[in-house]
């Protein structure tokens, strides 16, 4: 079992603010990891501290090997780690084709980029029949869709999903998760955040549950999903 | 302990470091010889930044606090506006070198300048232009915000009028415009005999250039503001033909002019424009006032005595013979002192100024 | 005299856009009205100034120092002030202060190191040919001027438009949180991007100050607040919006001053600048970019 | 009586037709829900009842008066308050005066009395304030109201949206996606809260995705599918209605989408 | 005593304008915190100075007549071009208002009653210490009650979002209207005391470069509280006469200590939430070990 990220007592503040305080927890190559909690917890937090985008105040990451804490968050991406943030963070004064390609920014591989961009209209065909239209006139589930794509478009070794569910039609959440699923079986490791905790967890070979900045339970996707605690504080019985 | 206050720094600093370095150069030749009756000048420089409140500042300063016997500046006629009744109420002497605005004189008794002013000079200028040029009508061109260029414009629209010179048009800029050439079409269309432009010698000297750059070839007529070498760096021979009047020019062969020149460009290396002759002989006059007085070493006294003698100076300066003449105020009353010199017209031939003989 | 007035706007208008240019760029991807843009301007005129005075160089390589000194100055300023100001997140408009100081301290700098008196180029240095149509009178610089200013238009807004850079810089302008995400050296480009923007500002002023032969600490100032309403009314950090503004600009001076009056020159172009952004809110080019309820 | 009643309302940005023909009647005192899949057209049915956009065809009359024309701040003061889906906080400004901003216009003192704080301006402000903090400890913020909100988290900065909506005492309510990025038992406090305004007689129009939190909440629901209403009724209609199905529901994990 | 008379003759003007920048800064703050940057408030300045300048000069209207004159004309303007400026945000209205400035820059300089370029001189010292103290006093007061009205919290969440402020039942156009309109008081108030301290007034100090000073203090000051405009105005008008000893580097050295505070302090020199801060992180440690 190889450890593809390990993150070991991260700490991040807002200023005076505390928001995590110290979390812990690996993730396994090639499979999904869920992070749950409830709101505020912390959750988004960890993530854009992962990314580079808040700078950690305590701790260490380990990426493949590599300690990569600290470092900027263009540098980051160049490894490997791409996230779909919270609020989808779409280009909206740029085109579908421009947000897609933009995915693509940090690779060189031109046969490889337009491998990825077919892969990514294979999941999304809506996509490609908008390519030319502007992404900011797109809907919020089809702006979820292009946010998705284009984090593949990176070719990532891990992608870190902040509540990619959130305000999606319950047909579009399928979809999602579905797509989720099957881009993990291809080999990506996934970290996911989710609200959506039962969908989550079921897809999910690891769990891991925030609550005010601390990892307070650690198991299998399974067993969470059947623990009664779980079930009564994030499933709502 | 003379104060000086001008704008060293800011837009306004074009003309008060020169005005700067007038004064240095004449009060190191006055202490050079020995000083006054014994005791060296002072100056006690201060920038006002050719802004009113910086102005009052400075002159407050200079009057409380340094406790100077007279003020020089300051540099713009507008802060002069603003700073002279401080000096005015405080019976100090406040002398404008370069303040050529309406009005300055009448603001008080204790306002002194020997700066030429326009209406005396171009009544001349632009009667003798006309008798060379054969003139039947002319365009004007001025800046139009800025105190200096708009009297000098007011000064040459009512000669215009007691002449009855037909005016074809009437053009503005503003300061800092580098870009004439619409309204030097404008003037090209009407077809003028000559232009008359109230203007300082940078943006004048763009302008004939453009003038010329257009195919207009009519002669310019200036006012004081031409009065500066640099009108050459840039014009080269655009300017050829220009009449311009004034009591001071560069080339003015006067050995009290020559040294000034001479000694200017020896200190400062660079070629001196009127506004530095006007404070050169500025100092000269209150240092020849001073030697006319006792100092006491109060300075209230020695103010007023200074505010007695100035009036009374005649002197021959690098700017020629000078005497002050008084001006009435507002209220009737005699107010401040303005300068009573005679002007000479100047024409620029082979880009040099060159006295004007009738030929 | 319309033919030839048609020609002074162009011409005008061509040196606001120029000016204007780098001007925009910056206001489009830093998100700051860098007031120290005059400040470009005239060090670039001075740099060549100085090299080819002092060191007798051909203009060539004048132009080569306008745009190196303006350039690293632009980054220095970045680096030095900007930079930190992101990093902390300092709240809108303090950049732009930061920018105001950087301004005193340069002309100040310069003023002390030049004088304060007008400066001049050489007159062997000056392209002194004059074309002639007509009753039109035009200079080699002035077409000069005109034809960089286009060119420099047309490739910046290509670059932008088509080159990987340019839509990361696009990205970048958006959202800088949304471009480091996708791996865009943020901070990189907007170094980049205060060079590149400075270093135009310094050829406008060494063009300019040519042009116009005359070189001062103050010269950046006049046309600063024009440059402004360039870049307003074209639109923030629209390239297309900076030549566009420029010319109007250019044209509602020159024409308001030849059949209006020229008193009035500038209060009719910025009058109309009033009136156009009541219709156009967010300048020509510009779109209102209303956050969705 | 319907409360609000939306009749052959249409909308198009350009060319783009968004809602086409739109009639839905809210009923007062009940909980009614707009449900459709992403880009039908939703939020825009809200904008349009706001007056933050005025419809290209029909009509919209809030308690039998036509809103027609009425600037949005009185469409408020008439009482019709909202939420955003992409929530729009004040965030500088406390949680406190979020919600105090929200009682604007039933503050009401004069200038004077602001000037001198006379006890007329204290006995308001006072009012206004502990009212609010009322409404900040209902959706459990009320340790924070001194904290800026731009510190909140998403689903805390919904619970604040919610409050501030209620400052303005309105007798509809108008929710876009209150429950987004919210966890199960946060939902199920929200719902509570819900059903409470509803109880006290106020009407609730909430477009909202979980459907979970629709079916067990709603009185009624209306589908939105390409600007058109599909379909209206009780729940158990709509979650059995094979064309909301086909369009939004979609027939996958069910089990995992309903209840 | 002899020595403070010295003092006051020599500083007094100095202290004037830090007054009345004072004042100035205020009425910026005031229109800033209805999120409106407007550089019109220099012009205002202007047409209070001007139309108290007249006032006194021709029809010799008691001064406090004429301040209220100076305080009225702008708003009246404030009125008539705030209706349809105000729909323009950020920069674009900063835009809008600049260009209203310059027009009326320079209809002040073609006009004949207003002295074209060479301005109003002659006009009367009638300001004194204690009218600038009285108004500056007032509308300190004022602002500060108004920001604990209604009418100030209504402002405050206009700036932050306007949509959302007019969900909240705001009249968003009309609180605008009013926010530019108290601030041409205020800048006319400041033109008004400023043309009768300094006996002249002329177009050039009420243009572009003014604006932009305002704005400097008034940011540089920090917008989150009363104080900062205040200690902006304060501080930067005493720069300049500090460092006048540096002779030929003052202003350079003025503009790096202008950086330098950017740089440090980038919300501003008074920034009442980073104070808040520091007080709790004080009693924090205070307590921390008794
Ligand atoms: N920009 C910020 N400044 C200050 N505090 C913040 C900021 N963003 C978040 N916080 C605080 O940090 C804590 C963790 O927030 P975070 O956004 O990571 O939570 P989360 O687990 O993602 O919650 P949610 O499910 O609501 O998105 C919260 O208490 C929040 O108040
Ligand atoms: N201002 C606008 N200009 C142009 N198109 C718009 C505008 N506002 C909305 N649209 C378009 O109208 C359609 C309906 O948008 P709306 O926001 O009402 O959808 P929705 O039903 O709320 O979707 P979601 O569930 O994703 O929030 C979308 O296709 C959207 O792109
Ligand atoms: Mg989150
Ligand atoms: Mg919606």
């Amino acid at each position: 079992m190889s450890m593809l990220l390990e993150v070991q007592d991260l700490a991040v503040a807002y200023g005076h603010i505390d928001a995590v305080k110290g979390v812990s927890f690996q993730l396994e190559e090639g499979k999904i990891t869920a992070l749950v909690g409830a709101n505020g917890a912390g959750k988004s937090t960890t993530l854009l501290a992962l990314s580079g985008l808040l700078r950690p105040k305590a701790g260490a990451v380990r990426f493949a090997g590599e300690d990569i804490t600290g470092l900027a968050p263009h540098q980051i991406v160049r490894r490997g780690i791409v996230q779909v943030a919270e609020g989808r963070a779409i280009l909206t004064t740029l085109t579908v084709r421009e947000n897609l390609d933009l995915g693509a920014y940090t690779r060189q591989d031109r046969a490889g980029v337009a491998d990825s961009l077919a892969r990514v209209f294979h999941l999304f065909p809506l996509l490609e029949e908008r390519t030319a239209q502007y992404a900011g006139n797109l809907s919020g589930g089809e702006q979820q869709m292009l946010a998705i794509g284009r984090a593949l478009m990176a070719k990532p070794r891990l992608l870190l999903l902040d509540e990619p569910s959130m305000g999606l039609a319950p047909l579009m959440v399928q979809e999602i998760f579905r797509t989720l699923v099957e881009i993990n079986r291809d080999g990506l490791t996934v970290l996911l955040v989710e609200q959506n905790v039962r969908q989550a967890l079921k897809i999910s070979a690891q769990g891991y549950v925030l609550e005010t900045g601390l990892v307070v339970m650690a198991d299998t996707g399974a067993s969470l999903l059947a623990n009664p605690k779980i079930v009564e504080h994030y499933l709502g019985g | 302990k003379i104060g000086i206050a001008e704008a060293l720094t800011g837009g306004a600093a074009q003309y008060g470091v020169p005005i700067r370095n007038g004064f240095q150069l004449a009060a190191d030749e006055i202490n050079a010889k020995g000083g006054i009756n014994g005791n060296k000048l002072v100056l006690v420089v201060e920038d006002e930044q050719g802004k009113k409140e910086e102005a009052i500042n400075v002159f407050k300063k200079l009057i409380f606090q340094d406790k100077v016997l007279m003020i020089f500046g300051p540099t713009l006629s507008n802060s002069m506006f603003a700073a002279g009744p401080v000096a005015n109420a405080a019976k100090v002497v406040a002398f404008g070198t370069s303040n050529t605005a309406n009005g300055i004189s009448e603001m008080g008794p204790y306002i002194f300048r020997n700066s030429v002013m326009e209406s005396d000079v171009l009544p001349v200028t632009v009667r003798t232009a006309v008798k060379h040029y054969k003139i039947k009508k002319v365009a004007v061109i001025y800046g139009n915000d800025d105190a200096f260029t708009k009297s000098g414009y007011d000064v040459f629209k009512k000669v215009l009028e007691d002449q009855k010179i037909p005016v074809t048009t009437t053009e503005t800029y503003v300061k800092g415009d580098v870009d004439f050439k619409a309204q030097l079409t404008k003037i090209k269309a009407t077809n003028p005999d000559a232009i008359i432009c109230s203007g300082l010698a940078e943006e004048a000297a763009t302008l004939m250039v453009q003038a010329r750059g257009l195919g207009l070839k009519a002669p310019f007529i200036g006012g004081n503001g031409f009065n500066s070498p640099k009108l050459f760096e840039v014009s080269k021979t655009a300017g050829e033909g220009t009449f311009v009047g004034s009591p001071w020019a560069n080339t003015n062969p006067t050995p009290a002019n020559q040294h000034f020149v001479a000694a200017y460009k020896q200190k400062y290396g660079a070629e001196p424009n009127q506004f530095a002759a006007q404070a050169y002989d500025a100092l000269t006059i209150a240092a020849a006032a001073l030697k006319s007085i006792k100092v006491s070493g109060n300075v209230a006294t020695d103010r007023e005595a200074l505010h007695g003698a100035l009036p009374k100076v005649s002197i021959s300066g690098a700017t020629g013979p000078f005497k002050f003449r008084q001006s009435v105020g507002k209220d009737g009353k005699p107010a401040g002192y303005d300068a009573d010199q005679t002007p000479f017209i100047y024409v620029i031939r082979d880009g040099k100024f060159v006295l004007f003989t009738g030929k | 005299m319309l033919e030839q007035q048609l020609v002074n706007a162009l011409t005008l208008g061509s040196v606001y856009a120029l000016f204007s240019l780098g001007f925009t760029l910056v206001f489009g991807v830093l998100e700051v009205i860098n007031l120290s843009h005059g400040a470009m301007f005239m060090a670039g005129s001075f740099a060549a100034l100085t090299v080819v005075t002092r060191l007798k160089a051909p203009l060539a390589v004048g132009i080569l120092a306008a745009m190196l000194v303006s350039g690293l100055l632009g980054l220095a300023i970045d680096a030095l002030i900007l930079k930190r100001l992101r990093a902390r997140h300092a709240p809108h408009l303090i950049p732009m202060i930061a920018t105001i100081g950087a301004t005193t301290v340069l002309t100040s700098a310069a003023q002390g190191l030049f004088g304060v008196e007008v400066q001049r180029f050489p007159d062997e240095l000056l392209p002194t040919r004059e074309f002639i149509f007509g009753s039109v009178h035009v200079r080699a610089l002035e077409l000069a001027i005109v034809g960089i200013a286009f060119l420099l238009m047309t490739t910046l807004f290509l670059v932008l438009r088509h080159t990987r850079q340019g839509r990361a810089l696009r990205a970048i302008a958006e959202s800088p949180k949304a471009a480091a995400l996708l791996g865009i050296n943020v901070e990189g480009l907007f170094l980049a991007t205060s060079f590149t923007a400075a270093a135009l500002g310094g050829v406008a002023g060494l063009l300019i100050g040519l042009n116009f032969n005359s070189v001062t600490p103050l010269m950046g100032q006049p046309i600063l607040h024009k440059g402004i309403a360039v870049v307003i009314l074209g639109g923030m950090g629209d390239i297309r919006g900076a030549l566009f503004g420029g010319l109007f600009l250019g044209f509602a001076e020159v024409l308001s001053k030849a059949y209006l009056s020229s008193q009035m020159g500038d209060a009719v172009a910025f009058g109309l600048l009033f009136l156009i952004l009541l219709v156009r809110p967010a300048g020509l080019f510009g779109r209102v970019l209303e956050r969705k309820a | 009586m319907s409360m609000l009643s939306i009749r052959g309302v249409g909308k198009h940005f350009g060319g783009l037709q968004v809602l086409q023909d739109v009639n839905i009647e809210v009923p007062g005192g009940a909980i009614f829900a707009l449900i459709g899949p992403n880009g039908a057209g939703k939020t825009t049915v809200f904008n349009l009842v706001t007056g933050l956009l005025k419809p290209s065809a029909g009509s919209i009359a809030f308690q039998g008066q036509d809103l027609a024309g009425i600037a949005p701040h009185k469409i408020t003061r008439l009482g019709i308050a909202r939420t955003f889906q992409n929530i729009r906080l004040f965030p500088d400004m406390t949680l406190l005066q979020n919600v105090m901003v929200g009682r604007h216009h039933l503050t009401s003192y004069s200038g004077v009395a602001a000037l001198f704080a006379l006890p007329s301006f204290r006995e308001a402000e006072r009012r206004s304030r502990d009212r609010a903090l009322e409404l900040l400890s209902w959706v459990k913020l009320d340790h924070k109201a001194e904290s800026t909100a731009d510190n909140l988290s998403y689903g805390e900065q919904r619970k604040l949206e919610f409050a501030r909506a209620l400052a303005t005492e309105p007798k509809l309510l108008l929710l876009d996606e209150p429950v987004a990025g919210m966890n199960s038992s946060e939902k199920a406090v929200l719902m509570e809260e819900i059903r409470n305004i509803r109880d006290r007689g106020y009407g609730v129009f909430l477009i909202e995705h979980d459907m979970r939190f629709v079916m067990n909440l709603c009185d009624r629901v209306a589908v939105l599918n390409f600007g058109r209403i599909i379909a209206e009724g009780a729940p158990e209609e709509i979650r059995n209605s094979p064309e909301v199905i086909e369009a939004y529901l979609g027939r996958g994990d069910e089990a995992e989408v309903l209840p | 005593m002899e020595a403070f008379a010295d003092f006051w003759a020599t500083y007094s003007t100095l202290i004037f304008t830090v007054g009345i920048h004072a004042l100035l800064a205020l009425s910026l703050w005031l229109t800033l915190s209805c999120g409106l940057l407007s550089l019109a408030n220099a012009a205002f300045m202007g047409i209070g100075a001007y139309t108290a300048a007249l006032l006194t000069l021709h029809l010799h209207w008691p001064f406090p007549m004429v301040l209220a004159a100076g305080a009225l004309a702008p708003a009246a303007v404030a009125l008539v071009i705030g209706a349809p400026t105000l729909r323009l945000s950020g920069v674009y209205l900063a835009m809008a208002t600049l260009a209203f400035g310059e027009v009326t820059r320079i209809l002040v300089l073609n006009l004949e009653i207003t002295g074209g370029p060479e301005g109003l001189n002659g006009i009367p010292l009638l300001t004194t210490w204690w009218h600038i103290l009285l108004i500056l006093a007032a509308a300190g007061y004022a602002l500060a009650r108004l920001r604990r009205s209604r009418m100030g919290r209504a402002f405050e969440a206009i700036r932050e979002d306007e949509v959302a402020a007019r969900m909240m039942g705001i009249d968003v156009e009309g609180h605008k209207l009013a926010a530019f309109t108290l601030g041409a008081v205020l800048a006319g108030l400041a033109g008004a005391l400023n043309a009768h301290s300094t006996f002249f007034i002329s177009p050039r100090e009420y243009g572009f470069e003014n604006a932009v000073d305002i704005l400097t203090m008034t940011i540089l000051g920090g917008i989150s509280s009363l104080i900062g405009p205040v200690l902006g105005a304060t501080i930067l008008t005493l720069l300049p006469e500090l460092l006048r000893f540096l002779h030929a580097y003052r202003l350079a050295v003025n503009g790096l200590i202008l950086i330098a505070v950017v740089l440090f302090l980038p919300t501003g020199l008074w920034d009442s939430r980073r104070l808040r801060q520091l007080v709790g992180a004080w009693r924090t440690r205070r307590e921390g070990k008794p």
